[in-house]
């Protein structure tokens, strides 16, 4: 039964995809800055399972501290120092 | 129909696995949407007043070329996942790297994002000092107030 | 929906529908690739391949040994789109000065306490992935970018007062920075320099020794495969992303009243 | 001494590093100074020993790491590479000693790293042999011209210009790094020698690299127009240039917008002819596409020169009338490249030289205006103090009008209208000259400005002018000694013309050399 489990990735990267395509559409649209950050942030979660299940742990390595840590943390702190909506 | 197109070739050739189709459906599925992604990023990016969410936007255009690129590195190896770019055993030998050779995905791709990655963080952290002091000089992140507050020839001096 | 909308949309669709069509009639190599391309099959082989020992580069890791021995120049320019993405942070903020005694006492005891905890275990573990990039996933930027995370949390739970205290200063990153890059720079010139004198062909960046060179870095330690050079750029590397992450933070953490003294520093336009 | 080729950037990045580390030692400016003028001339000398070396051995490699070539870096010079960087070099030089005199600030550390850092892009750009390498060098000298654009952070406008390129910058540089993509997907190798081959052949093997891997035709469209796109963009051409250019040149410092036209702008029109040249030429796959592509860029360049020289005629400003000046002479470059022949080429080459050389010397001595009066035009009333001055900006101005044959600026004009009278498309030329009449309304506005506008004495913050009259009195030298040079001296033509059927027809030498090394030096 070996098929069974090797359709697990596919079908992850394909869910995976497709839901990415949704955020970022949801990033254009949102216009509290804070939640599109927080949005970014989920998107990062979900690229650094795909680098995962593309089979490129050097760049999961790299993705999650940059995109979960570093990157929000910026902007948080750059949109606590500016204004929270978008007019 | 590419679909039947691409899976009727595939049998011909080779034992026929489930997930042979599922990755077919796999790959197209996610390299069209990560087409779309672009796409959307780049209008947030052109479109948006606001420069933070510009930003965003900027972030999740690099990013999404980047997992682009590697479905570019990617492959499908029959009957098994495939393996990351990296030997495991120490001491190896010659049959071992012939093994990797024939499992592991493409890792120039990988080499070349993660070389992505790390001028997109720089561009950002730049980015985000530019998009502050703006908001010290002009009092808000959007484009369009900040421009209509301002005279057109106004002396620099 | 204006005018300028619809032109963006129509743009925007032209660039889907040609990277669709390129997709999907294949052009980007076979929708379901069974075969390595040829250059990455080629990367595979000889990054550990003490058998033809010309093109090897004795890295168990193929990404690292692409990352800096095969391409490692692309790596360098890389590190310096950093150092000027750093400089140019300090051009547009410069004149600040490093306040102390603002008053902010930051997070909660608790908070500090597993902080105190889970920090160093960080740095430690981005050591460890950067000094064993050769080997297991990871290399000097994993392993740097991985530390920073340390350094922001410092910053958010202990405040920057904590840092400055420490005498974490960004002048002292700012140092360390440069020498980093500075070290990166002498190892890639060192095989050459060698060469040089004793008229003995070498190359810049060279790592193992090549059929028209005889030059090589140590290439094992006690039995550990060492791949040359990539240990020693790792770590340099390791330095330079950390000390420049930590000081970009540090700089956009700022806060107001040190913010208004880059005011004071204002000069003419000319 | 091809060890030079590799040691260059090497050489310009431990410049810059070393400029920062001297700022923990010492706040001397006339150290900074003088380190950063004897480290670009030393830089000037090497590239000039590179570009004699082209001359005598055609194609120069170096390996990075001794690898061989779709395997490593290499870098690959030719003759037009090997001049344009001399170009580059040369304007960091007065660049370096020009902003000893116009920037008194107390961070001039930070300007001559990121001016050595932008040097070192420019030189990656040029001389690089992998288009990936091309990209992280696009990178590095785009990211260091948003610093330096945005180096008067006290202007608010000067922020805006930086944030404008910064950000039309990245997405650009991002598009290019997706075409490298698509590039490496189809083709299955970086090094530009590699694709030229399989660009005229898929299915030629090559070491390392094998067999073309996808459909080529269809990616290399997509990517070349992604990646005409991009030049266009970094080499400011009409439709983009708006995206950043006018605010560009007129926010940054005087001295770093007098040294984007050769450093920066230049690194567009050279990726044009390698791309639509070295790999993909006439006789290569997507022929057809490319030239219908090359079609639209002459309509373009014509409309991209039009408009500059509509719009140069009437501003209000110092620096924004250079910038669309520079706009009508790399529209004129473009032309030339787009038109496909030896005359063409050269005839580009011609252009974005005297356009540096004319540029410099305007922007120099209107540095002086500016640093005693304003960005105002009227301002330049402030040179008719010094006599040498109105001289060296007649002359600059007369250089980039180019009807006298004294200027090299003349013989750019000449080898375009003489390219397409020998294509047979005589309106390209009829249009060339038009236009070129056109930009004379705006050249002679600002004569008659400088005559009509009082100097003001009393108001001249009191400053030693040497330097600034030095370098435009060098600059008109050298323009007059190279227009009466290409009058009088023949193998200045010839070696042009060289350059430019080295680039039509030489590329299989190219190819052969970079994927076999460069064994026989």
């Amino acid at each position: 039964m070996q098929i069974d489990v090797l359709i697990i990735p596919y079908v992850v990267i394909i869910y995976s995809s497709l839901l990415s395509v949704f955020m970022t559409y949801l990033v254009v649209r949102e216009r509290d800055l804070l939640i599109a950050t927080i949005l970014t942030l989920t998107q990062g979660v979900f690229y650094s399972l795909l680098y995962l299940l593309l089979m490129a742990p050097d760049l999961v390595l790299t993705y999650i501290p940059v995109s979960v840590g570093v990157t929000p943390l910026l902007l948080f702190l750059l949109v606590k120092k500016t204004e929270r909506f978008e007019r | 129909m590419f679909l039947e197109r691409v899976s009727w070739r595939a049998s011909k050739r080779r034992p026929r696995y489930m997930s042979d189709l599922l990755a077919s459906l796999a790959f197209r599925t996610a390299m069209i949407a990560f087409v779309f992604n672009i796409a959307i990023a780049l209008y947030g990016v052109l479109s948006r007043p606001s420069l933070v969410k510009k930003f965003l936007c900027l972030v999740a255009f690099t990013d999404s070329i980047n997992i682009f690129a590697v479905f570019i590195g990617f492959r499908y190896t029959p009957g098994a996942y495939p393996s990351p770019p990296i030997l495991e055993a120490i001491p190896t030998s010659p049959a071992e790297v012939e093994t990797l050779i024939n499992t592991s995905v493409d890792p120039l791709p990988q080499a070349m994002i993660l070389t992505a990655i790390v001028i997109g963080i720089a561009c950002s952290i730049f980015l985000l000092t530019l998009i502050l002091m703006y908001y010290r000089h002009y009092g808000t992140t959007n484009i369009h107030e900040a421009e209509e507050g301002e005279e057109p020839h106004a002396e620099a001096l | 929906m204006n005018r300028k909308d619809i032109a963006l949309a129509l743009s925007l669709s032209l660039l889907v529908l040609a990277l669709s069509l390129t997709i999907s009639l294949e052009g980007l190599g076979p929708i379901v690739p069974r075969e390595l391309r040829p250059l990455g099959a080629s990367f595979v082989q000889n990054s550990y391949n003490p058998w033809n020992a010309s093109l090897t580069s004795l890295s168990l890791n193929v990404v690292t040994a692409i990352v800096w021995d095969y391409r490692g120049l692309d790596t360098l320019y890389e590190t310096l789109v950093l150092f000027a993405s750093i400089a140019a942070t300090l051009v547009v903020l410069r004149g600040y000065s490093e306040l102390s005694g603002l008053g902010i006492k930051g997070l909660s005891d608790v908070s500090k306490s597993v902080t105190v905890v889970i920090a160093p275990l960080i740095v430690v573990y981005g050591i460890a992935t950067a000094i064993h990039g050769h080997l297991t996933p990871g290399g000097g930027f994993q392993g740097g970018t991985i530390a920073v995370v340390a350094a922001t949390l410092i910053i958010a739970v202990f405040s920057l007062e904590y840092l400055y205290r420490r005498g974490v200063s960004t002048s002292r990153l700012m140092l360390l920075r440069i020498l980093g890059l500075l070290a990166i720079i002498l190892t890639s010139l060192s095989l050459a320099s060698i060469g040089m004198p004793s008229n003995v062909n070498a190359y810049i960046l060279q790592n193992m020794a090549k059929d028209d060179s005889a030059l090589s870095m140590p290439g094992v330690l006690f039995d550990t495969p060492l791949a040359g050079s990539i240990f020693l750029y790792n770590l340099f590397e390791f330095i330079i992303v950390f000390s420049g992450l930590t000081f970009a933070a540090m700089m956009l953490v700022l806060r107001e009243s040190e913010l208004e003294s880059i005011k004071e520093a204002a000069e003419v336009y000319e | 001494m091809v060890f030079l080729l590799g040691f260059l950037p090497i050489y310009l990045m431990s410049s810059a590093v070393v400029v920062a580390m001297l700022s923990f030692i010492t706040k001397n400016r006339a150290i900074y100074v003088a380190f950063s003028a004897a480290s670009s001339l030393v830089a000037f000398i090497v590239s000039l020993y590179i570009l004699s070396l082209t001359i005598g051995s055609s194609i120069l490699v170096y390996r990075y790491g001794g690898f061989p070539a779709p395997l490593g870096i290499v870098y690959t010079v030719d003759k037009l590479s090997g001049f344009l960087a001399t170009l580059s070099m040369f304007m960091l030089l007065l660049t370096s000693i020009y902003s000893s005199w116009m920037i008194r600030s107390r961070w001039l550390y930070l300007y001559y790293l990121l001016l050595f850092l932008m040097a070192t892009g420019s030189i990656g750009c040029l001389y690089t042999g992998d288009i990936f390498n091309f990209f992280v060098s696009l990178e590095l000298l785009a990211i260091s011209s948003y610093a330096l654009t945005a180096f008067y952070r006290d202007s608010p406008r000067a922020i805006r210009a930086a944030l404008r390129y910064a950000i039309s910058g990245m997405i650009v540089t991002s598009l290019y790094l997706l075409s490298t993509f698509i590039i490496y997907g189809s083709f299955g190798t970086l090094n530009m020698a590699d694709i030229a081959l399989k660009a005229r052949n898929p299915s030629i093997p090559v070491a390392f690299t094998g067999t073309a891997f996808g459909d080529v035709v269809i990616s290399s469209k997509v990517a070349v127009a992604l990646i005409t796109w991009v030049f266009l963009f970094k080499s400011a051409i009409f439709p983009l240039n708006f995206a950043w250019q006018p605010y560009a040149y007129s926010e940054a410092p005087t001295p770093v917008a007098a040294a984007f036209t050769a450093i920066s702008d230049t690194v567009g029109l050279y990726g044009l002819i390698r791309f639509f040249y070295t790999l993909f030429g006439y006789d290569s796959i997507i022929g057809d596409f490319r030239t219908s592509i090359l079609q639209l860029l002459q309509i373009i360049a014509i409309s991209s020169a039009f408009v500059g020289a509509l719009l140069m005629s009437f501003q209000r400003d110092v620096k924004r009338f250079i910038a669309f000046s520079t706009m009508v002479h790399l529209s004129f470059a473009l032309l030339g490249i787009s038109l496909g022949n030896v005359e063409g080429i050269a005839s580009a080459l011609l252009h974005i030289l005297s356009n540096t050389l004319g540029d410099s010397i305007l922007f120099y001595l209107a540095g002086i205006s500016i640093v005693s009066c304003g960005r105002r035009l009227e301002c330049l009333g402030t040179l008719k103090l010094w006599r040498i001055s109105i001289i060296a900006f007649g002359g600059g101005v007369l250089n980039l009008f180019g009807v006298l044959p004294v200027f090299i600026g003349f013989w750019g004009k000449a080898l375009l209208v003489l390219s397409s009278i020998r294509l047979g498309t005589v309106v390209y030329a009829v249009l060339t000259l038009f236009i070129s009449g056109v930009t004379a309304i705006g050249y002679f506005r600002v004569l008659h400005q400088i005559s009509i506008s009082k100097a003001n004495a009393d108001q001249l913050t009191v400053r030693d002018v040497t330097i600034p009259h030095t370098l435009a009195l060098t600059l008109l030298v050298v323009t007059i000694v190279l227009g009466m040079g290409f009058s009088l001296y023949r193998p200045l033509m010839d070696f042009v013309l060289s350059i430019g059927f080295e680039v039509m027809n030489d590329y299989s030498i190219y190819i052969a050399r970079t994927l076999t090394g460069n064994l026989g030096q």
